[in-house]
């Protein structure tokens, strides 16, 4: 056998193809990278690309087939925290490998998944931190709105230790939760402007997906400017402000580990790989495709496995496990990142972004370097006792 | 004219439940089935009698859609109720499945030193399980809730509509609601049942490992006897008079109550019936699958499911397993093979099924058959 | 070809009326004829959006008795029916079953297993159902959930129907589906449904239309056959058939929601009023 | 090392965190290169907007923003539009002027922008100390708007170095509303004012201007610090400020209340337009037409093709997209309809279950068609500037004008679908095909011609919802999916085939989530809606409007 | 003006109509009787082209129409009088009468002719009631309303007297009388009511099992052999 499978696990139909079809495309890209270069181990690498139709028993029934049937080596996939939860007994049972692009609520470590994305401490903590500051405008009181489910309702839990442990009382947090899919947010705006009259006041948006447009709209329909109430928000990206005009946005936030718009050579040549990537294999609208935070995830993702590969001497899954902490790589977001010897997270240095009307943000704050990831909060009771040690087999 | 005999008309009504050939068929599916988890048991892998566990696996979920759907077709296909929210039956039995499986992961791990509750609930600060989740470590009240919740879900909700006399797509719509509203309230993480996550990592089932081949092989023949023993009850109702009377409700309701039949009863039976057996199923797959949340809930879900009996063959019996089977087995085979296009394929099959196979797939065979049949009388006279 | 015509029809005793308990759960009691009287209609009124469909009507019919109702296109005759059998609920008035039912307040279903038929003015079957099921549905049992559940056809019940389908004249036919019959055929086989139903008081709207003249004549044989065990309430635009069956009867004419005349067929037929809205000259 | 980003459409450099020794350098570098003949404009303080430290860059802008010099405004201006361009290595400052590429010094020449210029960014807090300083700087413009609307920014402002100003303003403005407005930005400053007769008035004129920000610092004054004691001492400001908050709140009631109706109201609009095909396709044919979300997003994508055309061909009618999107969704989806009407449907007539695997299935191959041909992301389709925006009411309340807008076009497209099915033969034609199909055709009626043409009309009619809601919120492959159960949940509540109650369902529906919401959250009020219309149709089991009559049993 | 030959007719596999072949002229009335479900109303379907041959042809005014569609053949000029009424249950009485004019051109199709009230005065007085509320009779009439308006040049009646009141049956053989008086229309009239066809037949023909067994004209009507065709 001179080829090594890789599977990739993102839906490309259903409603979480909106975020997931490009993971696939660049995860395609970076394969045909690596073997342009020569492949792993001397053997090229051959993609199985699967649709789990994002439907959390189609992932698992996906990851079985993939694991057991086609035999890849590891699989770079998922995208919601459900379908992740879906597929884990599956990687269990079957002694599989999961590279893990996005970011997520934390509370989990498994032996067998590496996170390539944000734990909160990665995204959430340094944003609200911003907001904070004086440049983030001081805010004395807090929106948290979210889409109703376990990611948002983590993170806010997260966030409420944090913003009491600066200080900042229940009386001045308001959480508020629509249904998936919500549309009208009027009520909802009528509501943070009425809160914010009381103070400066920003907003912590965990809305999920297609939410988000029908809530900026609203939003810069009703005159709450940036200005006036910053919104910060985790999952809009690059890739998600393709489909906004991006006018009324201007000055909204973003907290993430990687922006398109940073300015250092590894990223002007993801770039520039990934627009050439696009116009060859004529994706949908070619010409204006854009990096995100979990594309670049999944590059250095890939890379990193294939060094854990190269450096283990075999694709076996318990030698790259074992192989895989400590590894690093020069990465687009302008700094070395690696994997941390025990906990299966990046270290990764978090960038603030405000909205800039061509769609792309303008950093306006970032920390001094990567930082390292805490997968249990250590603002939420009960996980001082947890060890943040991968579990052995 | 001739009269016909009394023992002709007895004859009439009591038929065998299938034909002998169709007997035959059950039979044989059925053995084929039984044996692949012992292939996989027996022989090695690479052996070319071996069966992969991922294809039991994989035949063991659609034997639970199969169970479904053969619920579903018993309201839609003879009661001429339509159910757009079946979803809500299915996924409550495997709720009450999950709970029992969830408990007991939760309890091997106090044992390695946790909390005693599964992961959810510590995190939302619960320090014991909410009221409704008590005894369900017992593995009989689990399998007594996987039949009562949803059979009595669907009595109390049947018995308003019935009486209503709410029909046709008022029906569907509302079912809809139901489960939609359902989905919403799963959602919630505060509602204790996991949230989007929903319950999965489950270990082990009445003191068996889950992953152990064994158990899994259990499991399969568990659901395999169950369909079995479902498809023959089905078929035995709907050939009785209460059947009949059942086809009646369907065509013309208001006239079975001129003769003295109060179609309620009759609805609400076959109805909560029909849930009970999803809920059955649900709990089936859950073990099986690995995993249940609120997408079981969504309607898209139980609109596919619809779709099982539809491209079967509703009011078949056999057409929803064949359904079933079909489309899930082609949804799986066309998510590999071609993962950006299987959608189109599906579709279009959707449509030519409903153009040119009215009865479905089993309707198909019917005429297919019938021809042959002729041929072969037109040969031997 | 039948010699022995209706006759067949005659009841053994054990299909004698108020030889079984009732078996609808709906009539706790039976209906009670004492007076000899088996249905009452009592200043009985109908509107519809305005429309007064039945107006004061008031009716009553004996045991055993067949009793003929003519009447204009849309005098009230079949929602008379409706009031009786439950469809329709009148605006005021009350119709009583017996000295003690009060259909009033009874579903169809319980009107029904109470010992009340009827054939639809447009002949209504199963259409999905063979003849034979047809017949099997509507025979007299009890109709409730459990007990059907668990009910097979037992060999005398099987000649019952047999008898009928001969009745009906369907034989030949008892396999087939019956939406497939001609709307003749559909129309015997609602009589037949009624017959298997062995109510006391059956209500026939329109029983010969698309009959032939011979079958139509063997109808009325089938209903003076009746007559005396059952009560009839027959409407009918046939005029010979009506006088066929009325024989020294009482013929009831109503017009514009209450009755108009009342009396033989031959008092009527020469009632000028009766002529003039009905007959037409 | 600086890249040049290769992104063509974007001509100027990326820009990037100015690392410190850069505005160190500029700095340098601007105060050895003077500025020639604005010594107004000194160039220190130019220099300072493009500092590393944001402190630095707020006083420089307040300093420009007090300066006298007009030009003051233009920099600061092209600072908040990110119009101004700085380059260490020529310690220069550029303007590049709003329409086009023009680029000049901050002097005013003209001049060419070179490579090694970036952009200076700002960020929120500058952004809003550049507005205040230009609405200082706008106090006194000729143009009464501006005026005003510089007064109205100032009233939110915190600093207390502005009451000069403001009160130099106010003693020469003539336009009463103008005066107002300084009024209220004066009190709002005074309420800080040591002295308590300052303060009682500027509680008084606060009351009056009912604006929600001014409850808090009102509030305030009633509440006792740690020591027990009252943040206002005077008991005649405190007892003031008591009846201001109370007047508010009352006020600020009232707001709520009309904004729920509001919100209502175009919720249900919004859910009209989604229903209204299928009330035809479904509700008067008979269709259980899964595929009528899809419809809706054809139009929605339609809209989208055609803003991408304008900005092609016909970049000055922009703001016109539009009304060019309604008749080109219209037709696009009409057609789409006949299409299918003429393949699939028709076939199906009187077997309306099977319609329901039939659309379903259309629906997955139209979504999968889009996905591939437009990708699987949202596109953008941006609010045209008229529909940008809303109008405030009621001070405090702003009804967005493309909720407006929807609200009287579902109107309108209802009126034109109560037109044509009722002042046409075409509805009677309908009607009686739903009814008896064989009968229809035995009459005479070209039952095929008015399948396609009806099928095809709620589907251009889905178009246009399409467009309406292409205004509101995202468009992407699964749009029809959210609008689907909606649809049908309001075309059964009205009950089936009637229009009218596919109007009053659809803004039932709306109203009583937006009143419910403010209680019970959206998730909540979610649910309970849908459990209200299974408790509703328990009682009028064939929806609002039941056909009534002999026929329906 | 309407010629049928050898229609064969298939439900599935009972043949019902075997080789039927008739014809109706202008100005006559042609009586079509049989026992039940001999395949009268089948045949009526058949030219009226809700059902379709298996094979012979069906000829009007010399155009061979028996591949046309039902509603093609109504804008030749064929109304029909189904049996079973088959009235728009929910459109009004009035709107039931305009959809006879279907085939017309809408601005010919306003207004319903006084004709038509005249004949059926309870029509008049219920215009704005739901035909399907109509009673048995009423719906009857408003059928062969139906059938008038369109003006036709043939009328096909499938049992036009079942549930009318005697009187109007009366008024009704009295317009069949008048329309054939006209000499412009063909009607061909399927009825049970034996005196009632007879009374107004030219011509007849009796079908049984599907197949003519007998035709004639007037004269022959009552003879023994009809009789006995028409007995059980
Ligand atoms: N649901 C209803 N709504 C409005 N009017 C109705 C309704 N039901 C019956 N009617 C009217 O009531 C009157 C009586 O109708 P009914 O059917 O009882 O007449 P009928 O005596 O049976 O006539 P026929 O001999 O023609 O069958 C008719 O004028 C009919 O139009
Ligand atoms: N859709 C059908 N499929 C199969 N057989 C049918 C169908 N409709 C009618 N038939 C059969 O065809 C034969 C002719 O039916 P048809 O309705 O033409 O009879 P008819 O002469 O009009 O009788 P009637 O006087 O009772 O109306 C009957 O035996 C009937 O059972
Ligand atoms: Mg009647
Ligand atoms: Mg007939």
């Amino acid at each position: 056998q001179d080829t090594i499978k890789v599977g990739i696990l993102h839906s490309l139909t259903g409603t979480m193809a909106i975020s997931e079809t490009a993971l696939k495309d660049v995860a395609l890209m970076t394969i045909d990278e690596i073997n342009a270069s020569g492949g792993v181990l001397g053997k090229k690498l051959e993609a199985v690309v699967v649709d789990p139709a994002s439907s959390e028993p189609l992932f698992a029934e996906k990851a079985r087939e993939l694991l057991a049937k086609e035999k890849v080596a590891v699989v770079f996939g998922n995208w919601t925290s459900a379908s992740r939860k879906a597929v884990l007994p599956v990687f269990k049972e079957l002694n599989g490998l999961l590279f893990y692009p996005v970011q997520y609520e934390g509370e989990e470590l498994e032996r067998n998944v590496f996170y390539t994305g944000a734990a909160p401490n990665q995204q959430a903590i340094p944003a609200v931190e911003y907001l904070l500051s004086e440049d983030g405008g001081g805010a004395k009181r807090f929106v948290l709105l979210g889409t109703d489910y376990v990611y948002p309702r983590t993170t806010n839990k997260i966030l409420r230790a944090f913003l009491h442990s600066k200080g900042i009382t229940d009386a001045n947090i308001m959480e508020v939760y629509t249904p998936f899919g919500h549309a009208d947010y009027q009520t909802i705006i009528a509501d943070i402007k009425r809160f914010a009259a009381g103070g400066p006041t920003a907003v912590v948006s965990t809305i999920n997906g297609d939410s988000n447009v029908p809530f900026y709209k609203e939003l810069g329909n009703a005159g709450l400017k940036a200005t006036d109430v910053p919104v910060v928000a985790f999952s809009v990206g690059e890739e998600e402000l393709r489909g906004v005009d991006t006018k009324p946005l201007v000055g909204h936030l973003a907290a993430w580990n990687y922006f398109q718009s940073i300015d250092n050579p590894t990223n002007a040549a993801f770039i520039s790989k990934w627009k050439a990537y696009a116009k060859a294999k004529n994706l949908p609208k070619a010409e204006s495709v854009v990096t995100n935070d979990p594309m670049e995830a999944t590059y250095i993702g890939i890379n990193l496995w294939k060094q854990a590969v190269e450096k283990a001497g075999s694709t076996e899954v318990d030698k790259v496990i074992a192989a895989i902490g400590g590894q690093s790589i020069a990465s687009p977001s302008g700094y070395t990142v690696k994997f941390d010897e025990s906990n299966h997270h990046l270290h990764k240095p978090v960038y603030i972004g405000e909205i800039r009307e061509d769609g792309q943000f303008d950093v306006v704050w970032k920390t001094d370097g990567p930082i390292r990831a805490q997968p249990w909060s250590p603002y939420l009771p009960g996980n001082e006792k947890k060890s943040d040690k991968a579990p052995a087999k | 004219m001739t009269r016909p005999t009394t023992s002709e008309m007895l004859a009439l009504t009591r038929q065998p439940l299938f034909s002998p050939r169709m007997w035959a068929g059950i039979a044989s599916v059925a053995a084929v089935l039984a044996l692949l988890p012992l292939c996989n048991l027996l022989f090695p892998a690479g052996h070319a009698l071996h069966v992969p566990a991922h294809t039991v696996a994989l035949l063991g979920k659609f034997m639970c859609y199969a169970l479904a759907a053969l619920a579903l077709d018993l309201v839609w296909g003879y009661a001429g109720i339509l159910s757009l929210g079946h979803g809500i039956f299915f996924a409550l039995g495997g709720y009450a499945m999950g709970m029992y499986l969830t408990r007991a992961t939760a309890a091997a791990a106090a044992q390695a030193g946790g909390s005693g509750l599964p992961g959810f609930m510590s995190f939302l600060g619960w320090t014991d399980y909410p009221w409704y989740w008590s005894f369900t470590e017992h593995f009989a009240y689990a399998l007594l809730l996987v039949v009562l919740v949803p059979g009595l879900l669907a009595f109390v909700f049947g018995y308003f509509a019935f009486r209503s006399r709410i029909k046709g797509v008022y029906f569907s719509i509302i079912t809809q609601a139901l489960t939609f509203a359902a989905m919403l309230l799963f959602f919630r993480n505060e509602t204790g049942f996991g949230g989007t996550n929903g319950f999965t990592d489950f270990r082990s089932i009445w003191g068996l490992d889950l992953t152990a081949p064994g158990t899994r092989a259990a499991l399969f023949w568990l659901t395999l006897a169950v369909l079995l023993g479902t498809l023959v009850l089905a078929r035995a109702l709907v050939q009785s008079r209460y059947g009949r009377v059942l086809t009646a409700v369907r065509d013309a309701e208001a006239r079975v109550r001129f003769i003295g039949y109060e179609p309620l009863g009759f609805k609400l039976f076959i109805w909560t019936l029909s849930a009970i057996l999803c809920g059955i199923a649900g709990a089936l797959y859950v073990p099986q699958v690995g995993i249940i949340n609120p997408s079981e809930m969504s309607p898209a879900h139980s609109i596919e499911m619809v779709i099982w009996v539809a491209t079967g063959g509703r009011g078949t019996l056999i057409g929803p397993l064949i359904g079933a089977g079909v489309v899930n087995g082609l949804k799986t085979w066309f998510t590999t093979a071609m993962p950006e296009y299987w959608l189109y394929a599906l579709g279009a099959l959707f449509v030519l099924v409903t153009i040119f196979l009215p009865q479905g797939i089993v309707g198909l065979a019917r005429k297919l058959l019938n021809r042959r049949n002729k041929d072969k009388e037109q040969t031997h006279a | 070809m039948r010699d022995d015509g209706p006759t067949t029809l005659i009841m053994n005793p054990e299909h004698e009326l108020g030889g079984h308990a009732s078996y609808g759960r709906a009539a706790s009691s039976e209906v009670d004829t004492r007076h000899g009287v088996i249905l009452y209609l009592d200043s009985v009124n109908v509107v519809f959006d305005g429309f007064k469909a039945i107006n004061n009507l008031t009716l009553d019919i004996g045991v055993g008795e067949l009793r003929c109702i003519i009447g204009p296109n849309g005098a009230g005759k079949t929602t008379m029916m409706d009031i009786i059998t439950g469809k329709t609920r009148p605006s005021s008035g009350t119709a009583f079953f017996g000295q003690n039912i009060d259909l009033t307040t009874l579903s169809e279903t319980q009107i029904a297993n109470a010992g009340i038929g009827r054939k639809f003015q447009r002949p209504t079957v199963f259409e999905a159902h063979s003849v034979f099921e047809n017949l099997e549905l509507a025979m007299k049992a009890d109709k409730r959930v459990w007990p059907v559940l668990g009910a097979r056809l037992r060999g005398e019940q099987a000649d019952r129907i047999g008898e009928v389908l001969e009745t009906v004249g369907l034989s030949a036919q008892f396999q087939r589906t019956a939406g497939l019959l001609s709307h003749g055929q559909k129309q015997w086989l609602e009589i037949g449904m009624l017959l298997m139903q062995e109510p006391r008081l059956l209500l026939l709207d329109e029983p010969v239309a698309g009959m032939t003249d011979a079958e139509t004549e063997r109808t009325g044989e089938l209903f003076n056959s009746l007559k005396g065990k059952h009560s009839l309430m027959v409407v009918e635009h046939d005029m010979d058939f009506v006088a066929q069956i009325a024989q020294q009867g009482k013929v009831t004419v109503l017009c514009e929601g209450s009755v108009l005349a009342e009396g033989t067929m031959e008092q009527v037929q020469n009632d000028e009023r009766v002529i003039e809205v009905y007959l037409g000259r | 090392m600086n890249m040049h980003l290769p992104i063509p459409h974007l001509r100027r450099p990326l820009l990037r965190l100015a690392p410190a020794w850069l505005a160190a350098l500029l700095l340098a570098l601007v105060s050895l290169w003077p500025l020639p003949g604005h010594a107004a404009l000194e160039p220190r303080t130019l220099a300072a907007l493009a500092a590393a430290s944001n402190d630095e860059r707020l006083a420089a802008i307040g300093q420009l923003g007090r300066s006298s010099d007009p030009q003051a405004i233009v920099v600061l201006q092209a600072l908040h539009e990110g119009r101004l361009y700085a380059d260490p290595a020529a310690g220069q400052l550029w303007l590049q002027s709003g329409a086009g590429d023009a680029v000049t010094t901050a002097d005013g020449t003209a001049a060419t922008l070179p490579e090694t210029a970036t952009r200076i960014t700002i960020n929120n807090r500058l952004r809003r100390a550049l507005a205040s300083a230009l609405a200082t700087a706008q106090l006194h413009a000729t143009d009464t708007a501006t005026r005003l609307q510089a007064a109205r920014q100032l009233r939110h402002s915190q600093d207390a170095d502005l009451l000069p100003q403001l009160n130099v303003a106010l003693a020469t403005e003539p336009d009463p509303a103008v005066k107002k407005a300084l009024q209220i930005a004066v009190a709002s400053l005074e309420l800080q004012s040591p002295d308590a007769s300052t303060r009682l008035h500027a509680v008084n004129l606060l009351a009056h201007a009912q604006e929600a920000s001014f409850r808090a610092p009102l509030a305030a004054m009633l509440e006792k610090n740690a020591e027990g004691q009252f943040h206002e001492p005077d008991l005649a400001v405190r007892t003031a400020a008591a009846q201001a908050v109370q007047k508010l709140d009352a006020h600020l009631k009232k707001i709520e209340w009309a904004g729920n109706l509001f919100y209502g109201l175009s919720l249900g609009s919004v859910l009209l337009l989604a229903a209204l095909g299928l009330a035809i396709t479904f509700g008067l044919m008979g269709v259980i037409n899964m595929a009528h979300g899809e419809f809706l997003m054809i139009g929605a994508y339609a809209t989208w093709l055609v803003q991408l055309a304008f900005r092609q061909w016909a970049p000055q009618w922009l703001d016109w997209y539009v009304l060019a999107a309604l008749p080109v969704a219209f037709c696009l989806t009409a057609c789409v309809g006949m299409v299918l009407e003429r393949t699939v449907i028709r076939w199906l007539y009187g077997r309306p279950l099977e319609t329901l695997l039939a659309t379903w299935g259309i629906s997955l191959v139209l979504m999968q068609a889009v996905r591939s041909l437009f990708g699987a992301q949202n596109v953008e389709v941006a609010n045209p500037g008229w529909l940008s925006g809303g109008v405030e009411v009621m001070n405090g309340l702003v009804l967005s004008y493309n909720r407006l807008a929807i609200i009287v076009f579902s109107l309108l497209v209802v009126l034109f679908v109560w037109l044509l099915l009722n002042h046409t033969r075409l509805g009677l034609f309908v009607r009686s095909i739903t009814q008896n199909r064989r009968m229809a055709d035995c009459v005479g009626v070209p039952t095929g011609r008015i399948d396609m043409l009806t099928f095809g009309l709620g589907a251009g009619i889905a178009g246009l919802g399409g467009v309406a809601l292409s205004q509101l919120g995202n468009v992407g492959p699964d749009l029809g999916r959210a609008y689907i159960i909606d649809s049908f949940m309001v075309v059964v509540l009205g009950g089936v085939g009637q229009l009218a109650g596919t109007v009053i369902a659809a803004f039932a529906l709306g109203s009583i989530s937006k009143f419910m919401e403010p209680f019970a959250g959206a998730v909540l009020a979610k649910i309970a809606v849908l459990v209200l219309i299974v408790l509703f149709i328990q009682k009028r089991p064939q929806g609002l409007f039941a056909p009534k009559g002999r026929s329906v049993e | 003006m309407l010629e049928v030959t050898q229609i064969d007719q298939y439900y599935g596999s009972s043949h019902t109509l075997r080789r039927v072949s008739m014809n109706v002229q202008s100005g006559e009335c042609m009586a079509l009787l049989g026992r039940n479900g001999v395949g009268k109303t089948t045949l009526l379907r058949c030219l009226t082209g809700v059902l379709p041959v298996a094979s012979g042809h069906i000829h009007f005014d010399g155009v061979d129409i028996s591949k046309l569609p039902p509603h093609q053949r109504a804008a030749l000029g064929i109304a029909y009088v189904p049996q079973g009424r088959d009235i728009f249950a929910r459109l009004t009485v009035e709107e039931n009468i305009l959809m006879g004019m279907a085939r017309f051109p809408a601005s010919k199709a306003r207004h319903i002719k006084e004709e038509v009230h005249e004949l059926f005065p309870v029509l008049k007085t219920m215009l704005a009631r739901r035909g399907g509320d109509l009673s048995g009779g009423q719906q009857q009439q408003l059928a062969i309303a139906r059938a008038l308006v369109a003006e036709p040049r043939l009328i096909i009646l499938d049992e036009p007297t079942e549930g009318i009141q005697p009187s109007i049956i009366k008024d009704i053989g009295r317009v069949i009388q008048m329309l054939k008086a006209r000499g412009n229309i063909a009607i061909l009239l399927c009825e049970q009511y034996f005196d009632f066809a007879h009374e107004l037949a030219d011509r007849f023909v009796v079908l049984n099992r599907g197949e003519v067994v007998t035709q004639g004209t007037h004269a022959d009507m009552g003879s023994e052999e009809v009789r006995r065709l028409l007995a059980v």
